[in-house]
């Protein structure tokens, strides 16, 4: 139990992580590790964990149980004289600024423009020159497809277009390891396909990501990795042909079968509506 | 075999990390101001009790008189009460001027709320105390208007006027107190008025004329409820900014008002301290007794509206964590 | 930052030196407290809305009046300045007891209340006169007051002392009393109507009837004349006598008389200044 | 055939309604009201104009006066400054005091508000003015705390008390004037600061960390500069009615302030119409400039919140006519 | 032209409509009429101009020129003396009342239950006593399937049952006619269905209504006519299968087809997603 301990070549290794909001315990002991270049997606039924875990990883909460490394790290203490001390302030700053996080809802810094809302931590945090930041910020928005919305506000842009500002503002502090909450599923279906497209590319660059997505398609393709929870524990993980397609565990069967049941009640609807225009005369 | 995964439990046991028992960071500066306010605290509590000047038992006294009692209950809260009335009343009216679609109204509502929004209140009162009876020598009167200019061309004597009201009784004393103020409190009532009916969606107007109701009907039945919502806590506010603005007719003077009784009290035994004293401890009392009322009111008029009252709390505490860095 | 304006709107008697060149009585200025003759002024609090003895000059600063002038002429005996500090009237006194003030210097009358509180020395005497407005419309008679309403500054002993005596005597007629915290408010109130009479140290009476331009007059005679006296600490009964003392040089070489007459309030000068009287 | 066509759409044309062209309802309620206010108008202006109480040459020449100017620019202007300034620093901590998770922080914050809000100023000023120097008689001593006590207990002699300032200077005049309504002032921004900070979205605050950024660094560049967007129209507010309470400062006294300076006028000349007037003019003046710039600091804070401000226009029409009905 | 012209046995009859805003020419004179129990279904693009007809007839707008007549009356104007004058409003609320309206966003009144929201204008415009008027009001709320909501407030209310509690309070007045703004359109997928329901039994029972929505299951399933509308005209009307699926007009095509393609595209996210996990055992 060295502090040195993610020598295993793992970038993040979680051991019986637990997380509890006064009696509410919303993790119940969770192990995962995630190699350097893996993309790990997360999956799961609303209330299992998926978000707390992801904001643990990220220190907008406390552990109450368990040890989180990031790197060869561990998160959010120290140990001196055999015993946890809470890191300082600063201390937990730096450690964050190794991690990008991508929001559900894009939070991003409505009084600056894209290119200030990309170019802020690298200054302000990193004391990059102004001038290189600003050149680094431009290629990221290029990067994203965006390189012409540079001197927007977020206000003016569609969300779809936030989302991947916010991405490369997460980029900006060139993070080791990107945690995406739900990127898309604030957005219109037209506007899903464009993040994705985003995220499908860093993937391909080898950035560790871990995402929590319910777009089973998106997972199928991209990830390495899928990891299912429940109930604040991880009910199965491996392959994403392996896990979507033939689950071992009950629940996990049940998960996939009410997504796959919903998305074809939601397709009926259209569906019927262009059968009524089927007859419609070019 | 139940041994041997017993055992293999409970070697992975002590090897898997419990529950986190961490050492905290010590935020020295945030316990040395802790410190630093507790001494003035008590620095504060000493003088409070042994410093002969509050001379505690010579406020309860001076709280016990009675025209101490008479002065709060009049001049104090009997004043506050028709201010407010007046105020709210007015102040609808005028939210109504303002709102419609005739310039004069419109100008005119515009024009006494520009007005009295902008002279200090102890400046008017002033005025109104020394002044009117001068500004009005003949009275206020009800009757024909410029009769005299009309009665000289048509060679006529006499007047025209079936009311005069004197001036002087008008604006001075209990009377003068209620108008001065209750005027003033119109043109901050307006404000309040107007931004609470429209803030009331359009399409409720719409929706209870399209069942059949008058503009009249659905503006009393459908509108004025909603903007309650809007209007209550801050005529809340004013009522409490108005029990202490009643101190501000010392300046009329309307004598039978507790600052002006703990005054005359202070200035007869020469004990000012415990006099004032003795105000400050009434306003406290009552100011702290509206702002409990003001939030029964808050609550009662949202209702129908859902679950508005969101928890702040997990925002107080980013607010804190961000407020209290180092 | 105030070279703009003009400073044209007089009242009357504006500020002219003392009219006698006073000197300095060693003797007087050993009897000064430590802490005046240390700093070398007199810090005294005055309320100068009192027309014409204390009051603020057209500069908006200086404050003049018969009592400013006859205490300069005190101070320069003991060869100190006089700091005048403009307050309100009611925390005088106890600001002098306080600490704030050195002494208190603006119309007190002296009455049995106040010189249990503090030490008074008697400099100048003054009654109470009536006014209404000119002609007399409401036919006042000070003598028969009941049922008039009577405007009158709040705190002074018009309002604390005469008024109540004459209360008393009314039964259910009572007077109905406007007490004004300015003297000016009351005056207003009278030529406007509001009230049917006022009634004011005899020296703001006349200053009154004459700046109204003849919309007032005096009524009755001047009565209860009292003397007007300085406000001392209690445990300065020394320095209070060393006062009397100078008022009385003062009188001797005819800078008393001077100062009252710059005024036109000479009727009121009195000879037997005492401490406490 | 065109011919017959032509007919055809020409008789239709004439079957065919045209614009609208109708006769309006009359309102006459309305017009009476308009004709009133109208009227009233008229009478006001006549009583402006040829009223002699009123005196406008004389108003002119007070306000041209040097002291009067002097209070204006000194008591009224630059102590609404100066509070104001000390108002909004001391409500701001006051608001990181209340936000924070210290309790003795937390009530030392909630007791200074209440009390602050709960007294009236004018009594607050006449305190200060008249009992400061008697509650504090030997001034206010920055040094060890309870030195008498502990010197005392040693049994040593002398103070431990490196600067006394003297009550009566401190809370008297102009730094008595700034002192006295700041410190209420802070009082008031407390809460305008803290509902500013509470009202930015906790995602920011999020975002802000997640990047790195400190929390002081997160509150500084992207908490404050959002909650602005709140804070600032109530301080305009705030300033507003600031600039209205300096008039108060005639309890303190400060005599270097307007409204004192117009009543030593009135006192001295006898002439208290126009004297007023004076400082009424000055005050509707100064409200009227304040008032526009408040209105464009609100706008230049609206920065990059996308088109917040949307036309009120449609939803006042509907007001009028559901306010006006009949 | 005299104030009696709907002898003819239309209940509704508008003729050479037209409406502007300023400059703007919103409806460039529009003929139609409706008879009574037939339900008139309007499509037409954003902008079309469907919207400002329905409030000409229920007088929320004041006409520029044409004429309205519902029943035997001319709506806002009576005539006399050979010239216009403009109704009074006592005169105005009561043709209003003879018609109900129900809004894209229902616009129920917050602070009120369901109960209150279909009592207030029996009560309060036709004076009816309230034990009679709740017995009504239950009655129609029974109707709609909102018996058991009764005492909640709107905001207690999915938006389904919103509408539909907004219809029975259009209802409540007995009107002889009514209009229906794109009801469906601010709910969710799953919600529409009821409110359509509602609907479908209302026309059954005989009710004339005039309904504006795009959806054209619906339309085709339960319209007597289809009028469709375009830059504030009418640009053709029929039969529901003639106009959806032999419309004669290019525009009325054009806009049809893209009403399908839009619902294809829709149907095409969801019915991948349900693609992905076809493998999915069960
Ligand atoms: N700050 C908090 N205080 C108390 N309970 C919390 C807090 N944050 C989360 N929870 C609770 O923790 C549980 C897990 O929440 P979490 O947001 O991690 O779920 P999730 O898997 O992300 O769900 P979803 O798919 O809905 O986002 C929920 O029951 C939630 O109510
Ligand atoms: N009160 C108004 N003032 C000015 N223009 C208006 C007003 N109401 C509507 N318009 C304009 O009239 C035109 C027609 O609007 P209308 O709402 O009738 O269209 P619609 O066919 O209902 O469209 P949608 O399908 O988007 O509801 C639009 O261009 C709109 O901008
Ligand atoms: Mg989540
Ligand atoms: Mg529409």
């Amino acid at each position: 139990m060295s502090e040195q301990s993610t020598t295993s070549g793992h970038l993040v290794r979680a051991v019986n992580v637990s997380k509890s909001f006064g009696e509410n315990e919303v993790l119940k002991g969770v192990d995962m590790t995630v190699d350097r270049r893996e993309v790990v997606c997360l999956l799961g039924p609303s209330g299992s964990g998926k978000t707390t875990f992801l904001r643990l990883i990220n220190q907008m909460e406390t552990l109450t149980g368990g040890r989180i490394w990031v790197g060869d790290e561990l998160i959010g203490f120290v140990e001196r004289n055999g015993r946890l001390h809470v890191r300082k302030d600063k201390d937990i700053a730096r450690q964050r600024s190794r991690i990008g996080m991508v929001f559900q809802r894009f939070n991003l810094f409505p009084h600056m423009t894209a290119l200030e809302n990309v170019m802020e931590a690298p200054v302000h945090v990193k004391r990059m020159q102004r001038a290189k930041a600003r050149q680094e910020a431009l290629e990221l928005l290029e990067q994203v497809g965006l390189s012409d919305r540079a001197r927007y506000y977020p206000a003016q842009l569609s969300g779809g277009q936030q989302q991947r500002v916010a991405i490369a503002r997460a980029l900006a502090m060139r993070p080791e390891l990107m945690l995406f909450d739900e990127p898309t599923s604030a957005l219109d279906p037209e506007l899903v396909g464009e993040v994705l497209g985003v995220m499908r590319s860093l993937a391909k660059e080898g950035t560790t990501m871990i995402v929590v997505t319910h777009e089973v398609g998106f997972a199928r393709e991209v990830a390495d990795r899928v990891v299912f929870m429940d109930g604040g524990v991880v009910v199965e993980e491996g392959s994403p042909d392996e896990v979507l397609l033939r689950p071992r565990e009950a629940r996990t069967r049940t998960f996939l079968s009410r997504v796959k049941q919903e998305a074809e009640l939601g397709a009926q609807h259209d569906v019927e509506l262009a059968r009524t225009l089927e007859g419609l005369e070019r | 075999m139940t041994e041997k995964v017993e055992a293999e439990q409970a070697l992975q046991q002590e090897e898997r990390p419990g529950r986190i028992d961490a050492v905290p960071v010590r935020h020295y500066g945030r316990w040395l101001a802790v410190a630093v306010i507790t001494v003035l605290l008590l620095m504060l509590l000493n003088m409070l009790i042994f410093n002969p000047v509050f001379n505690w038992p010579f406020v309860l006294e001076v709280m016990n008189q009675a025209p101490v009692i008479d002065g709060l209950l009049k001049g104090t809260l009997l004043v506050t009460l028709l201010t407010m009335v007046l105020g709210v009343v007015g102040g609808v009216i005028l939210a109504v001027m303002r709102l419609s679609e005739n310039p004069v109204l419109r100008s005119v509502s515009w024009a006494y709320t520009w007005f009295f929004r902008s002279v200090p209140r102890i400046v008017l009162l002033t005025i109104m105390g020394a002044a009117m009876g001068l500004i009005f020598p003949q009275g206020i009167a009800l009757g024909v208007p410029f009769d005299w200019k009309l009665i000289d061309w048509l060679g006529l004597s006499g007047d025209w006027r079936f009311l005069t009201l004197d001036a002087n009784t008008l604006f001075s004393g209990f009377m003068g107190a209620v108008l001065g103020l209750g005027a003033s409190e119109a043109a901050y009532m307006a404000e309040i008025a107007r931004a609470g009916i429209l803030s009331v969606d359009v399409g409720q107007q719409e929706a209870a004329q399209a069942v059949g109701m008058s503009r009249r009907q659905s503006m009393i039945r459908i509108v004025l409820p909603q903007a309650m919502r809007v209007i209550v806590p801050p005529t809340g506010n004013e009522t409490i900014a108005m029990m202490k603005d009643t101190s501000l007719l010392i300046a009329l003077p309307l004598t039978a008002e507790l600052f002006y009784q703990v005054s005359a009290i202070g200035s007869r035994t020469y004990q000012i301290v415990p006099s004032y004293l003795a105000a400050v401890v009434y306003y406290l009392v009552i100011t702290s007794i509206l702002m409990v009322g003001q939030s029964y009111l808050e609550r009662r008029f949202g209702r129908g509206f859902g679950t508005t009252v969101k928890s702040d709390k997990a925002k107080a505490e980013i607010g804190l964590q961000a407020g209290l860095a180092k | 930052l105030s070279a703009c304006g003009s400073n044209s709107l007089g009242g009357s008697g504006n500020s002219a030196a003392p009219s006698t060149k006073v000197s300095v009585n060693a003797d007087l200025a050993a009897k000064l407290p430590a802490k005046i003759k240390s700093a070398g002024e007199i810090v005294v609090g005055t309320d100068a809305t009192y027309a014409p003895n204390e009051f603020l000059d057209t500069d908006g600063k200086t404050v003049i009046g018969m009592d400013v002038d006859l205490f300069d002429a005190v101070a320069a005996k003991f060869g100190v300045k006089v700091e005048w500090q403009p307050s309100k009237f009611d925390p005088i006194i106890v600001g002098v007891e306080g600490g704030k003030f050195d002494m208190g210097v603006s119309s007190f009358t002296i009455n049995d209340k106040r010189k249990q509180q503090v030490n008074m020395v008697s400099y100048f005497s003054a009654g109470t006169e009536w006014a209404t407005q000119a002609g007399n419309p409401k036919k006042v008679d000070p003598n028969n007051a009941c049922g008039l309403k009577v405007a009158v500054q709040s705190k002074t002993v018009q309002e604390e002392e005469d008024l109540p005596v004459r209360q008393a005597k009314c039964g259910k007629n009572k007077i109905n009393i406007l007490p004004f915290s300015g003297q000016d408010q009351a005056t207003s109130a009278v030529v406007s109507g509001r009230a049917d009479a006022m009634l004011a140290d005899s020296p703001v009476v006349s200053y009154a009837v004459k700046q109204s331009g003849g919309k007032l007059e005096a009524v009755g005679e001047i009565y209860d004349a009292a003397p007007y006296g300085y406000v001392i600490k209690k445990d300065q009964t020394e320095f209070a006598n060393a006062i009397v003392e100078a008022l009385k040089e003062l009188d001797a070489e005819g800078s008393y008389k001077a100062a009252l007459s710059k005024w036109g309030l000479e009727n009121g000068a009195i000879s037997d200044f005492a401490v406490n009287p």
